[in-house]
């Protein structure tokens, strides 16, 4: 079993590293973006999955998350001279802290209020985001000013939308990679205790203090990243694209992707960003894919609580199983 | 050694210990009394999980009450809950590995103390099985061995014995008995069953609504008049 | 009969059958606003156009997208316009954000956008970018023009949304337009999703102002003026308005309260004005117009920008219509006039664009609309620039 | 009342396999019938599913009249009543409301007498009658779980794990309770966890394990040889 | 001056109500559910347009007045009892997700069937109004802020003192063991989410009316009055009706205080934020899953 699971990942990762490769020469300029665009947030849906596989906890806030990011890196960007790189993984460190302070409250709770804190941080940030605006160059904190965006620097790799492409997506498997790695080990047993209870964790001798906030912090990392990686694609931010709804959304989309396996994030981004470009290219209305997300909501939680991840890997199971057996 | 001195603990007007002072020297000593006695309550006044209103209590002279439950734990004091607490999704080995990971125990030595512990509790053969996929007894026995990784030095068992039949409880006699001189460590043991608490237990004390009212060795308790009016009932004098 | 007042291009009656000629729009239709007018009137003209011998046999193919008001949308839907389409210019263009975000690809690519429904600073910052509307400062100063003159007002607040380069850009040259007048501004800028629109009612009324300027998308306008209503808020202010809440549909929505007492600078001609244009805007969008359509200014100012821009093909070889010919014969327009607009329109080659500044001030009446004073052009040092460009090109003195 | 409650060729399965295969027993009025049996032997399952609060196949009837498949409610109508595994108790409400919502099918004043006659059996519970029945110990809320069974005046009643977590002298005091419930000609199936209590107050014992019947006898048999039972235990 | 305060005393009151009847209309059905309906919003947001299109046809305004409240009690009945049983015996947190899905259809479905053009309700007691403290209050308003009351008091009332209510809370409680009591689940889950189902509408209808008639602005309004829920744990009613008007008075203030009031419609989060902050003070730890 163990060993099917593994190779799978195995055959999933060179399926990855062929996209990298390969996405980017097959795809149009429109897609190149959409699909950045997807895996950008397919990241953040990552770190949901973190808090809501590992310990049961619900996050209404990642997209603002991704906002902080975002406004860090253009703050850096337009403030200092850092390499995009460095900005970036200063983003997500700021990120990080900021997702684990917002955590404390947060700590003593768990289940819906726990949901509900985060809606309300979800809430406060969009209007913060949207009285302050986003860095554009200007003087100042904010850095805001009324006039066209100034100067963006991308990575030197990563000049064009193609080679951006390549390199976020290189970007979002390093960090997919960090936290898988979290739930084989040590954090991940702890988290997998606190989840089922604190005080059975605690009297295993578990901080849970500290693994929470960990596991917000990583979640937070994430998203931090994902967000500075979205002001490089896009060159720009503004808050309309962080609203509390959307949060929302991103979150339903990441438990119907799957919370228990990188790819249901992936598959998060996909349907979060993918699915709305190629309707809005068939001339869909956007409300219809709305109407599609809550089906598969619903869809998703009733019948495949590991989502659509969870049904193409126990399919893949069973068809390398088959496989096997014919084989013999 | 658990001095436990003037200990009281309240819940809104409810005294669920009030004024305890007791002193447990015995390697396995039971506690017992009427239901809503404040036993539980004490575990976890011991543990950290209640907030104390006043008093003290200090195991080997060391001072738990200020200490946060985690910190207790990794110091060496183990319990086990009243309701089994088993993660589905973890096998048997990763519940004992938590303890350690807390512990920050060898990495070499881990793989010997999970094989160690697990073997004396009898369930080494279900070492990679879920926690989902264990049954009842199974579950019990591993949070009996997920006491005794990880060199404890007082460990705090809420009745274990709940719901268990009768040839189990035999076999969970077995392992209690053999905690001590094969582990070292302490033992408060709560349970209902008295057969068990007259086996295992050299002394016990009783509780009534959060105070003692008896405490020396078993068998003496155990004729004890006053408790068997507050707590043993005909049917502790039946067994006798 | 319509027909016989209705004029496309060559007006052949033939349908152009040569090889289409891609032509991009994008417009924003999703909450807080529908800005589809100018795209809805362009895709009819150029609908017309095509059943009259297109241009020169040559049909445009007309491509919309919508980015509903989404900064990301956006951008995908302008690249995919511009790089994977091909097209040779933008036109009718209404949305918020898409010209922000695609300023600097439409420059870096060489392609011109003839917009007619911009509301942001980049639409008239760029170099190519043109728009056939004024967008909030010019509308919104004009309107206050009015209201200094006719209606005394001393203190106005100016209520727009907190978009970036939209509200508050427009609210301080608002504002800069009172001090230089000698009066006082004050800008109240809200988040475009904030669900109570009292609170912004209340924050005009503590900071004591008597004009009340709604710097919105019709929808919030009319949000904002039932709260003033409710509360019996008419008197207390004088109101006025930039063109968006000049709606067809709006008598039904505002009542008799409003009647009287709320003024709008149009920057258009009236929907029932007779000049000639107007009145083919109104025949071509009702024969090759969808149902549904929008008609309302940004649908007046998306068929004017359709025009001027068919009638600078005209002047192309068919056969050598690409891009950077397009680029230059928009470039070229100079001086070109309608009915519709109250000064003559150009684009030139500049940094910045702003062909139409001068409006013209209606009141709501009875549900409907009546002009109170026609075509006056405003005074603010934005258009400095603007003015300098006109002088280049010998179009004012 | 003779009737008897009847449960035929009863199964239960679950993700993997049958937890209850086939089980027929019968529970009599006015006796008190022991259900034995390892753990893990589905002795809960089989409660759920005579309850309806469980999937499952076969049947339940008393006398001749069949109530598997009307449903929970329909089962409790009938008036089956079950005490589950676990201290199960409204956990945030109030004692009172507890027993309050016991008795749906009772009018308002055979409400306040049943919930009158349940704080006499359990007097502990009076002083906790305004407590959030969550936060008792675990004896408590096993009075409680027990009280919220007898309120609704039952005709059969099924009780899991009876003792569990209960003092001696509550127990005592509930096996009294049980043979007058006998006496009023109640019937009762009792899991019991101590063999012996379970042996000395029933009329007629079962022994389940691994989802089969495996004894079926009077008490008296199983308590002389006690040989009958273990062999049962291990199949 | 003291006019001015009390000027956006009332003002911030009548908004306040409608927070608190949001909160109001979800703690009930958390109470006698155990649901937390997300969807709350959107089922208030179809109601009013169904209302808008009724009297588009030119129907009377009491007919569509029934047709809203009769919306909002299908709608929520719906979803009570076509998907709701599914998902009792989950986490209350993912049945509150799944009610998300319910409010992305029902969004979807309504932006589908109505374009985004201004739309107007009105009530003919808009046109009715009183001066308090100087500002003029529409009797709908003065209606929002009496029922919000009103509401509290009933539904206090019914869930303590009658059996219906006594079993509603039973099921909201621990659904499985209710129904070994003995309690008609689907008989009292039903009523539960009629009732809420007729809020939502009733809601639905007064947001339509007060604040703007726009389907996603009706549909989200129920973050800000989760945050009244909030004030009130999601348990009690007296204090969700308190927080709302709290919130709402609080940000009708900041209006006031010029550097905040750009921020002041954070209020509803931040005070929520220090309800929950204050509400765990001295908390220790959650235990089991569920609890
Ligand atoms: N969180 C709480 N809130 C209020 N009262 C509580 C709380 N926890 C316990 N109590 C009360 O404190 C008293 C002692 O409870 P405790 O759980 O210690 O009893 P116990 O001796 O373990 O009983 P049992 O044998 O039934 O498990 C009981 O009356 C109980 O109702
Ligand atoms: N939720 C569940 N998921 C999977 N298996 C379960 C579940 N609940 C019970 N089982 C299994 O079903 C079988 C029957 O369990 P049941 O609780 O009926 O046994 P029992 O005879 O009552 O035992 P006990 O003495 O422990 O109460 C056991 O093997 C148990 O592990
Ligand atoms: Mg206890
Ligand atoms: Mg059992």
């Amino acid at each position: 079993m163990i060993q099917t699971l593994s190779r799978n990942n195995l055959i999933i990762l060179v399926v990855i590293v062929a996209a990298i490769w390969l996405l980017p020469l097959v795809l149009n300029s429109l897609w190149i973006k959409v699909v950045t665009s997807a895996v950008i947030f397919g990241l953040a849906a990552a770190g949901i999955s973190v808090l809501f596989a590992q310990l049961g906890l619900i996050n209404l806030s990642q997209i603002a998350l991704v906002g902080i990011g975002g406004w860090v890196l253009l703050r850096l960007n337009y403030a200092t001279g850092l390499p995009f790189t460095i900005s970036l993984v200063a983003g997500g460190i700021i990120t990080a802290i900021i997702s684990s302070i917002l955590a404390l409250p947060a700590l003593r709770m768990r289940g819906l209020y726990l949901a509900l804190v985060t809606l309300m941080t979800a809430g406060a940030f969009q209007i913060i985001f949207n009285a302050f605006q986003f860095p554009n160059g200007g003087e100042g904190f904010w850095g805001v000013a009324q006039q066209s965006a100034g100067a963006f620097r991308r990575p030197l790799i990563a000049q064009s939308d193609v080679s951006y492409l390549r390199y976020v997506l290189t970007v979002a498997a390093l960090c997919i990679a960090v936290a898988g790695v979290h739930r084989l080990t040590t954090p991940g047993r702890a988290w997998a205790m606190i989840r089922q209870s604190e005080a059975n964790a605690m009297a295993a001798g578990i901080d849970v203090t500290f693994f929470k906030m960990w596991a917000f912090a990583l979640s937070g990392f994430m998203a931090g990243i994902a967000g500075g990686l979205l002001a490089g694609a896009l060159q720009q931010l503004d808050a309309r694209t962080f609203v509390a709804s959307d949060s929302i959304l991103l979150f339903a989309l990441a438990i119907v992707g799957g919370v228990y396996h990188w790819l249901g994030a992936l598959i998060a981004g996909l349907l979060f960003k993918l699915l709305p470009a190629l309707f809005n290219d068939f001339g869909v209305s956007a409300d219809l894919t709305l109407v599609i997300f809550g089906a598969a909501l619903l869809h998703a939680i009733m019948t495949a609580p590991r989502g659509i991840a969870g049904q193409i890997l126990s399919g893949f199971a069973g068809l390398v199983k088959h496989r096997e057996t014919s084989h013999d | 050694m658990i001095d436990v001195k003037n200990l009281t603990v309240r819940f809104g007007g409810v005294v669920a210990l009030n004024q305890l002072t007791l002193k447990i020297t015995d390697d396995v000593v039971g506690l017992i009394g009427p239901n809503g006695a404040g036993k539980t309550t004490l575990t976890n006044a011991l543990s950290g999980f209640v907030t104390v209103a006043s008093g003290s209590a200090s195991v080997n002279g060391l001072n738990l009450i200020d200490m946060a439950p985690h910190q207790r734990s990794r110091w060496g004091l183990a319990r086990s809950f009243q309701k089994v607490q088993i993660v589905s999704d973890l096998t048997v080995e990763d519940h004992l590995a938590t303890v350690l990971d807390a512990k920050g125990a060898n990495r070499s030595l881990r793989d010997k103390a999970i094989v160690r512990a697990l073997d004396y509790a009898g369930i080494l053969s279900v070492r990679r099985v879920r926690g989902v996929d264990l049954n009842p007894f199974q579950r019990r026995l591993t949070e009996i061995a997920k006491c005794l990784v990880g060199a404890p030095r007082v460990i705090l068992l809420d009745e274990p014995g709940g719901g268990l039949s009768e040839t189990e409880m035999k076999e969970l006699r077995k392992v209690i008995l053999g905690i001590h001189p094969e582990f070292g460590a302490q033992i408060l043991l709560v349970d209902h069953d008295v057969e068990l608490i007259r086996d295992v237990c050299t002394s016990t004390a009783v509780l009534d609504f959060g105070k003692l009212i008896a405490y020396g060795p078993t068998a003496e308790v155990l004729e004890d008049e006053v408790v068997k009016a507050a707590y043993l009932g005909r049917m502790g004098a039946a067994n006798d | 009969d319509s027909h016989s007042e209705m004029s496309c291009g060559m007006n052949t009656g033939k349908a152009a059958t040569g090889e289409p000629i891609k032509v991009g729009g994008i417009n924003g239709n999703a909450p807080p606003g529908d800005f589809s007018g100018g795209t809805d009137a362009a895709a009819a003209y150029f609908a017309c156009v095509n059943a009259n011998g297109g241009i020169n046999g040559r049909p445009i193919e007309y491509i919309v997208e919508n980015d509903q008001w989404n900064p990301e949308l956006a951008g995908q839907v302008g690249t995919k316009l511009v790089k994977d389409e091909g097209v040779v210019a933008l036109v009718g263009n209404g949305s918020v954000v898409s010209m922000a975000v695609n300023a600097k690809l439409y420059a870096d690519e060489g392609v011109m956008a003839m917009a007619s429904a911009c509301a942001i600073s980049e639409c008239y910052e760029s170099s190519n970018i043109v728009s056939t509307n004024q967008g909030p400062l010019p509308s919104g100063i004009g309107a206050l023009k009015f209201a200094i003159e006719e209606l005394g007002t001393e203190h106005a607040a100016c209520i727009g949304f907190n978009i970036p380069n939209n509200g508050g850009w427009a609210c301080d040259w608002m504002n800069r337009y009172m001090e230089s007048k000698g009066k006082k501004g004050t800008s109240i800028l809200m988040d475009p999703t904030a669900v109570d629109l009292n609170s912004v009612y209340l924050q005009a009324l503590a900071e004591r102002v008597d004009t009340i300027l709604l710097m919105l998308p019709a929808g919030p306008a009319i949000g904002l003026l039932k709260v003033a209503e409710e509360q019996g808020g008419r008197d207390l202010f004088k109101w006025v308005s930039p063109t968006p809440i000049y709606e067809p549909g709006v008598g039904e929505v505002l009542g008799d309260y409003w009647s009287g007492h709320l003024y709008v600078n149009i920057e258009l001609a009236q929907y029932d004005s007779d000049g000639a244009d107007n009145r083919n805007w109104a025949a071509v969008t009702a024969k090759y117009g969808k149902e549904g359509d929008r008609l309302d200014t940004f649908s007046q100012s998306g068929f004017i920008s359709a025009k001027f821009f068919t009638d600078a093909l005209l002047t192309l070889d068919p056969d050598k219509i690409d891009r950077a010919t397009v680029t230059e014969a928009i470039k070229g327009i100079v001086g070109v006039e309608s009915d519709l607009l109250c000064g003559p329109y150009y684009v030139g080659d500049a940094d910045r664009h702003m062909p139409n500044h001068a409006g013209r001030m209606v009141v709501y009446k009875d549900g409907g609309f009546e002009t109170v004073r026609d075509c006056y052009d405003i005074d603010t040092a934005y258009l400095d620039p603007i003015r300098e460009q006109e002088k280049a090109l010998g179009l004012s003195q | 009342m003779t009737e008897t409650l009847k449960i035929r060729g009863m199964s239960i399965q679950s993700a993997t396999r049958r937890v209850v295969d086939g089980i027929s027993i019968d529970v009599p009025a006015g006796q008190i019938v022991a259900l034995l049996g390892p753990n893990g032997a589905g002795k809960s399952e089989l409660i759920l599913g005579i309850a309806g609060a469980m999937a499952a196949t076969g049947t339940v009837s008393i006398g001749s009249q069949t109530v598997s498949g009307n449903g929970i409610q329909g089962i409790r109508e009938a008036g089956i009543a079950a005490v589950p595994e676990g201290h199960q108790v409204l956990s945030g409400m109030s004692v009172r409301d507890n027993l309050r919502a016991s008795g749906p099918m009772l009018s308002d004043d055979d409400l306040a007498v049943e919930v009158a006659n349940a704080l006499e059996i359990f007097p502990e519970l009076r002083k906790l009658i305004d407590q959030i029945a969550g936060s008792m110990s675990g004896g408590q809320q096993q009075m409680l779980s027990i009280a919220q069974a007898l309120i609704s005046r039952p005709k059969f009643l099924l009780i899991d794990e009876m003792s569990l977590g209960l003092a001696p002298v509550i127990i005592d005091r509930l096996v009294g309770v049980i043979q007058g419930l006998r006496s009023r000609g109640i019937g009762i199936l009792l899991i019991e966890q101590f063999t012996q209590l379970a042996l000395d107050v029933s009329d007629h014992a079962y022994v389940m394990a691994r989802g089969k019947l495996q004894f079926s006898g009077s008490p008296g048999e199983l308590k002389h040889d006690p040989g009958i039972l273990e062999k049962a235990y291990l199949g | 001056m003291l006019n001015v305060y009390g000027l956006f005393l009332v003002s911030g009151l009548a908004v306040g109500s409608l927070y608190a009847l949001g909160g109001i209309g979800l703690v009930i059905l958390r109470r006698s559910t155990g649901v937390l309906n997300f969807a709350y919003g959107a089922i208030a947001a179809a109601s009013a347009m169904i209302c808008w299109q009724v009297v588009q046809w030119g129907m009377p305004g009491p007919i569509a007045w029934i047709v809203t409240i009769l919306t909002g009690i299908s709608l929520s009945v719906l979803y009570g009892r076509m998907i709701a049983p599914s998902l009792a015996w989950r986490a209350p947190t993912v049945k509150a997700v799944a009610t998300l899905g319910y409010t992305l259809i029902l969004l979807g479905l309504i932006g589908f069937v109505w374009d985004d053009s201004p739309r107007k309700l009105e009530l003919p007691t808009d046109k009715i109004g009183v001066w308090i403290l100087g500002v003029r209050v529409t009797v709908t308003r003065l209606i929002a802020f009496a029922s919000s009351i009103v509401i509290v008091i009933g539904v206090i009332l019914f869930f303590n003192r009658t059996r219906i209510g006594l079993n509603m809370r039973a099921l909201a409680d621990n659904r499985d063991h209710a129904a070994l009591l003995g309690i008609p689940v689907i008989r009292v889950e039903t009523m539960a989410w009629t009732l809420s189902g007729a809020l939502a509408g009733y809601t639905g209808l007064l947001f339509g009316d007060l604040v703007r008639l726009d389907p996603t602005v009706i549909t989200f309004m129920v973050i800000p009055a989760t945050a009244a829920a909030i004030c009130g744990r999601l348990e009690s009613l007296p204090l969700t009706l308190v927080g709302g008007l709290a919130i709402g008075v609080i940000e009708a203030m900041l209006a006031l205080y010029k550097p905040l009031a750009p921020l002041r419609s954070m209020t509803p989060f931040i005070v929520a934020g220090c309800v929950i902050l204050w509400m765990q003070r001295g908390q220790h730890l959650t235990f089991v899953q569920g609890d």
